[in-house]
Parts: C-alpha cells; structure tokens; sequence
C-alpha cells in the first residue's frame, strides 16, 4: 500500500542530516510551513542551508530556526524584509553565508533540478552584479547567463489538501514555491491543513501530483508566520 | 508661474491613463502600486503578481483580508472575476517570457541607454535583497520607472549612466517623474511633458544626462 | 475590455501568414482542435511549418492539412503512427520535411519558448543519432545536449471551457500539449466546448491562465480526430 | 527436459511478481503493457503515461471508452482513485527528473553495457519516429527490458555492442525474456534465472554477448 501519511511533526522530519539543503516553502507569510518548520528546530539537524524566498521575519519559524544557530547559508531572493531582524543580525556579525538569487531564476533553478534539466540560460541577471562570474552567451541578440539547477536534500511545505498517495492542492497565493519545491527535493515534507480520503481530489484539481511528496502530516490548525 | 511638481498621486494618476485597455501589468512596490486606483474605469487591466496571481482587485476591506491572498509587497489583496492563480515558476514564466505586457516600477537610477538600478545602491553594510526586479526588469515587454526625478538631496536619479549596480541593461521605455514625463529612445532621453511652471533648462539642471524637447511637449495634466 | 472571443472559426485564424510556424495541440486524436484545423485549411496560408506530436492520422485535420501541400515542414515525436498514411505518402515522396525530436525534448522546447529561456541542456539523447551535431556538455557525470527554445508563430489548442478573457480549462489527457504550446506561441487561438462568463471558473482551477490566450472560439461539438 | 520459453504473458507475469509495493512505473507499449495485468494485487502500483497521467487503472468496458482519456499507447484507458493528470511538460519533468521509479520497455537490441536500442533500426525507407523513448531511457530511475530473447529469425538481440542506433546509453538495469531474467552490472551480464529445461550454454549460444551465470540462478517459475 502506499501510504505516504506519517504519525507525527517528528516523524515527518526525521532522518534529516546535519549539512542538508532544505527548500522550504512559502512567500512573506503565505504556505511558510511553520509546524514543519519546529519539527526541524526540534529534531535538531545543524549545519543546514535553507533556500526560501525571504530569510524570516519575527522570531518564529524560519527566523526562529537560524536564531538557534543551526543555519549555515541562505539561499533567498529578498532576505532584507519588515522584520527581519534575525537574518540581519547573523548577516552583520558574519554568522550566516548569503546566496542572493533574483526570484525568478530561483524557482527556475528549482523547477530544473526537479524536471532534471542540467542547467539553463536566462536572460535575468545577465550584465549585472548577480549576473558576475556566470557564464554568458548571446541568444538572439541578448546577453543570457548559464544556471544550473537547485537541488534540495528535503523540501518542508503546506498544503491545503493531501490524500495519502500525497497529491496536493493549495489555497490561494499560498501554493508560490511549494509546487516547484516538492519536485526539486529528494525528500518532500507536506504539512497539509487536511488529508482527506484517496479520490476526494478531483485528478484536474490536483495542483502537485503525489509522485513529487514523501511523507504527509496533517495539521489543521496551523499557526501564522512571521510573528514577532 | 512657481513650477508645480506632481505628487505621488498625481504621478500615478497620470501614468493610469497611459495604461491601455486590456493590458497584464505588474505593478512593483510603492508608488506603483497606486496606479491601480487612476487608471480609467472604462478599461480593463489585469494584475499580475510574482507570487502567482494574475486579476489582483483591490485590497480587501479591514477585516475581510485573507493572509494566504497576498500580493508580492505582502500585502492583503483581493481577486476579480477571471482571475487565475498558479505557482512561482509559471509567475516568473509569464515575466521571463515577455507575458507581462508592462511592468511599472521604481527606480533609484536610470539611465539614458534605459538602464535600470532599483535593488541596491552598493552599501555593503547592509545585506543585499533583489526580490523579482532582475527577472522584471530583463522580461517585462515594456518597463516604466515611476520615481522622484532627483533624490531628496537634489541629487540626480537620472543619468547618463547608472553608478549603482544595475538591475537590468537597455530596458527602460519610459520614466515617469514628479517633473517630467520622459521617453527613452535610441537617441536618448526626449521629454514628452514637463510639470506645470517647469523650464526646460531647470529640468535639465536636475538631470544627469542630456534630455531633448519633444516638439510637441505639453505641461503634464492630471 | 479585454474581450479574446472571436465571433467565427474563419475570425480566429485570420491572419495567418504563409510559412508561419504552427504549434497543433493533442496527442494522439485527444486534444487535436480539428475544427480550427479546418479553418486554417479553408484560411489557405502555405509554406507551413507544423510543431505536434504525431504527423496525423486518418484523412482528416492534421493529415487534411498535410494533404493540401501546404506544409512544408514537420516537427514531431512520432510521425509513424497507425493511419498515418498521407504523411508516409509525402515523406516517401520527399515532399515534406521531418525534425524528429523526443517527445519530452518537444515539450520542453516549447516551454523554454514560453518562459524565456534562452535554452537549457538535458540528458535525452546525448550519445544517439538525434543528439548528433548537437553541443554537448558533462553535467554530474552525465553527457547532456544542448537543446533551443521552439516558438511558434500561432498555436492551435482545443481546450474544454474558455471564458473571455482566455482562461482554460481541459478534458482529462487531452490537456497533452496545450498548455505549454499556449505559453509558446505569438497568437494562440482555442477552440472551447464551452465558453463561460468571467468569473464561472474557479481561479484555483484554472490551467492555462488567460495571459497566454489570444483568441477564443466556441466549437460546442468538436469533430473526432483522426477519422479516415 | 524439452526448453519451454515463456509466453508473452508468463514473461509479463514474472515482471509483474518484481514490481515493488508503491512504485510509480510507465509502460512501454505491447508486451510491458501486459504486466499491469500481472502485479500481486495486493501491491498498490501508480501507472503514469507520458500524455499527463499517474494513476491509469484497466481498460474500460466496451462502450465506456473516453476518447480523452488515453495511455501513451492510445488506447482508452480508466482512472483509480488518486489519479492525477498534468500536462505533457510535468509528465516529462516527470520522467526526466528521475521521478519515474521503473520504466517497462521494449527492446530491438540490450547491450551488455546496458545500452538500449529501441526506436529505429537504421533503416531509412521508413520515416522515423521515437516518441518518449529517449526521454524514458534517459530519465526513469530504472529501466528493465521486456523483450524475446532474439528476433524471429533467431539473431541474437543482446550483443556486446547494440548495432541499431541507440535510445538511451548505459540505461538497462534488468532484461527479462522468454529465455531468461538477466541483470544488467558493472561487470556485464549476470543471468539469474532460465527458462525451465534450458542450459547455460543454449542460452550463450542464443545471446551476442558473454552471460555470467548466477551461483544462486533459479529456473523461471510463473
């Protein structure tokens, strides 16, 4: 049988190793899978890089993660928000590695690794300072620079809806990263709001088809990100 | 007549009706983002976020926000009929591709080849944060910069060439100032309209690159 | 207002230019948007280049099409295919041209179209006769081929419901090609079964977003493909 | 003890008996096709099909056929409960991405070096044509070859070195024919198990590349 449901937020992020890349999920405060997210602080793997789009706000979640000392690098495309003042001052005391990505080539290299393409040129970045040391070529009379794909140990996301095969649907401007992110890892985590029953969601509807997901957790009532 | 510069709503009112009917606009951070409330009511334009949205309506009222609707300031925004939603990548897609028939955006420099530099200024004490201006800047079929035309300082913000890293190279079309309206052409700046009671010369005064005269310049309207 | 229904089949592939090149969606006879075919036949552009998965089958739509001696060029996966006799007739003829491309190779060429990607590299093929000529490059250890975007010119797709600002929707596996020929394409133009007013499809449901639509055309009872 | 090859059935039978519990498989057409029919049925296996399918159940009755719902064969097919369909660039991310746990395919030819040729046979009277063969070779996380064991005229189909033109290099895992289950190692060929009544050297003798016999081969049994 396959049955990707697991028991608890423990057992949903357990076997994570020190020095893991991790994708999480999430943009401003919308899909930030916050219980996975403690699971993770809680099970205590060190050393980690985590790719998100924002470096946390408040003191919870992914905030709360790097304030335990545990991140390594950021891989993001805009660590500098209302709030972010544990990445800030990890940045300023040289405790945190920065890996600045512009948004779109981030979930472009994501959504490489996962489709398996060994890299891409995209005009994005190219004669700028991101754009810097990259490879470039001329396509069509534009300067392109060379990306190559993004992979993650584990990917951590939230859900809407997950059956226990692990296919998805998400709410609203919550799905952001999550899809792309589910494929790119080779462990993905889904905090779902429900898990319902196998063919209550319709095939059309299903937005991250179960292939791309590991292990389901149902958390019903999950708490908002970016507290203070 | 004492030069009269537009304020941010009357920069915005204006650049609303340039915006055409039917077009897929993704307004950035800011002042852009006040556009929405000045463009014609006869026209339909629709809102494209980076965070997967395109029919973004207007903000929600207090109390009815949804935090998992917001747009890529963050902030709690609403859907109009025909609305659709998809995820980050397909976002991007749409702006790469040359979807997004116009992005409006703001600025701390431009310069008069259209280079754009709006995500950092060099100021290493601070971590650098691009969010999606690159991929905005390099893929969105038209740009257009809303900005003050001079730092607060009186410093120029529009130049023969970008001191700031640049965000993208050649995309600006048009740059839309509190003192000027300004076409960018392969001739370089050519200004369209001026605020009202502005000379020319005092305008270029407060540029850093050569500016022409439309002959068919007009005081800008609002 | 933003209004992409067209009143006619004839208005909806107005314009069509000889040596245009033509993305058809479908995959095998579901999906193939037999009657904007039709229209384009009766439209009368030559000298075509037609992107699809199969080279037609039967005497109707594409192999109609081919049949005319308006095509000149045909970029496909799998021409050979049960019925597919008009384009074995012209290729036996020499009388058409044949770009053989992997299925999965296809797809993702036209989406690099679509999303602006100057080109990318991938495993399929490196080291066999389709990846002969083609750059090359080691990546992890694995031979890739350097692949470039495939626009089109115009995209025929048939989609299930459509509503005026060109979001849709797709019957189960006829759904194949479309989206990504919808992104890749300069004038993409679908024929719905059905076409709703705005706001009838739900926005989390939606496929193809509306952005990558131009003209729409409601065909209540699309024809079958592939007929003899 | 005469040989008794397998049937086309007992072949797909046999496949059926390795595919593990919760395997997300794709199904060449012809002979793999035939394995579904074949997996213990307490085993929960997910079918994907290149044209945006995971989750294809049997085929439907006569006269429930839907013509938009397909496999990759074309032929009409039905959905179990957790299906999901997705368009053909997902279904391909799908399989080159290495999601794709097990690919059953055809063979014209199997090298010894795992090399499979199964698209063309360099014969260019006839159009050639080679759908998501290259992509199912190149992507799925394993591939296993379902195939006689020599072509009607009894030429060998696994050779030190394929002569058609290859699909994929280096890509088969196992090989399962109507003579014999071969894995596919570093050091070449290993046969673990034999059709009933066959010896190693027939087998050798029927094969264009040197076979290693298993200490622990077993005879097939269905």
């Amino acid at each position: 049988m396959l049955d990707k449901r697991v028991a608890s937020l423990a057992d949903s992020v357990a076997g994570i190793r020190d020095g893991a890349t991790v994708l999480i999920g999430g943009f401003g405060n919308a899909g930030i899978p916050v219980e996975l997210i403690d699971a993770l602080i809680e099970q205590g793997a060190k050393g980690l890089t985590i790719v998100a789009n924002n470096a946390g706000a408040g003191r919870t979640d992914i905030a709360k993660l790097m304030a335990t000392g545990r991140v390594r690098k950021i891989v993001c495309s805009y660590p500098r928000s209302a709030g972010s003042v544990v990445f800030e001052e990890l940045y300023a005391a040289g405790k945190i590695e920065l890996e600045l990505v512009p948004q779109g080539t981030l979930s472009e290299r994501m959504r490489a690794a996962g489709a398996g393409i060994g890299g891409f040129f995209t005009p994005t970045a190219a004669g700028t300072k991101l754009g810097e040391g990259k490879e470039t070529r001329m396509i069509d009379g534009r300067l392109h620079v060379f990306e190559a794909p993004l992979r993650g140990d584990v990917a951590l996301i939230k859900a809407e809806t997950a059956d226990r095969w692990g296919n998805l649907t998400f709410h609203l401007s919550a799905r952001n990263f999550a899809p792309t992110m589910a494929m790119a890892a080779d462990l993905t985590v889904v905090q779902a709001r429900r898990v319902v029953e196998l063919g209550r969601i319709d095939p059309e509807q299903v937005v991250t088809p179960g292939i791309f997901v590991d292990r389901v957790v149902e958390v019903a009532n999950p708490q908002a990100a970016g507290q203070a | 007549m004492p030069v009269k510069p537009l304020t941010r709503d009357e920069i915005a009112r204006r650049v609303g009706r340039d915006i055409p009917d039917g077009a897929y606009v993704n307004l950035g951070i800011g002042l852009p983002t006040l556009v929405a409330n000045y463009v014609p009511s006869d026209r339909e334009v629709v809102y494209h976020s980076e965070n997967g949205i395109l029919g973004m309506g207007p903000a929600p009222k207090p109390g009815e926000e949804d935090p998992d609707l917001i747009n890529a300031g963050k902030q709690p925004v609403t859907l109009v009929p025909g609305a659709a939603i998809f995820h980050h990548t397909d976002a991007f897609a749409m702006i790469r591709g040359g979807h997004i028939d116009l992005a409006l955006l703001g600025a701390m420099q431009v310069a008069a080849n259209g280079d754009l530099a709006n995500w950092a200024t060099g100021d290493e004490t601070f971590p650098p944060a691009v969010g999606g201006a690159m991929d905005l800047g390099a893929g969105a079929a038209s740009v257009w910069v809303l900005m003050d035309h001079t730092a607060k300082d009186g410093t120029p913000k529009i130049l023969e060439r970008c001191t700031y890293p640049l965000t993208a190279a050649g995309v600006v079309d048009r740059i839309y100032t509190n003192l000027a309206v300004i076409e960018v052409t392969v001739d370089g700046l050519l200004v369209r309209e001026m605020a009202p009671g502005l000379e020319f010369d005092e305008l270029q005064g407060r540029t850093g690159a050569k500016l022409r005269l439309a002959n068919d310049w007009r005081t800008v309207t609002v």
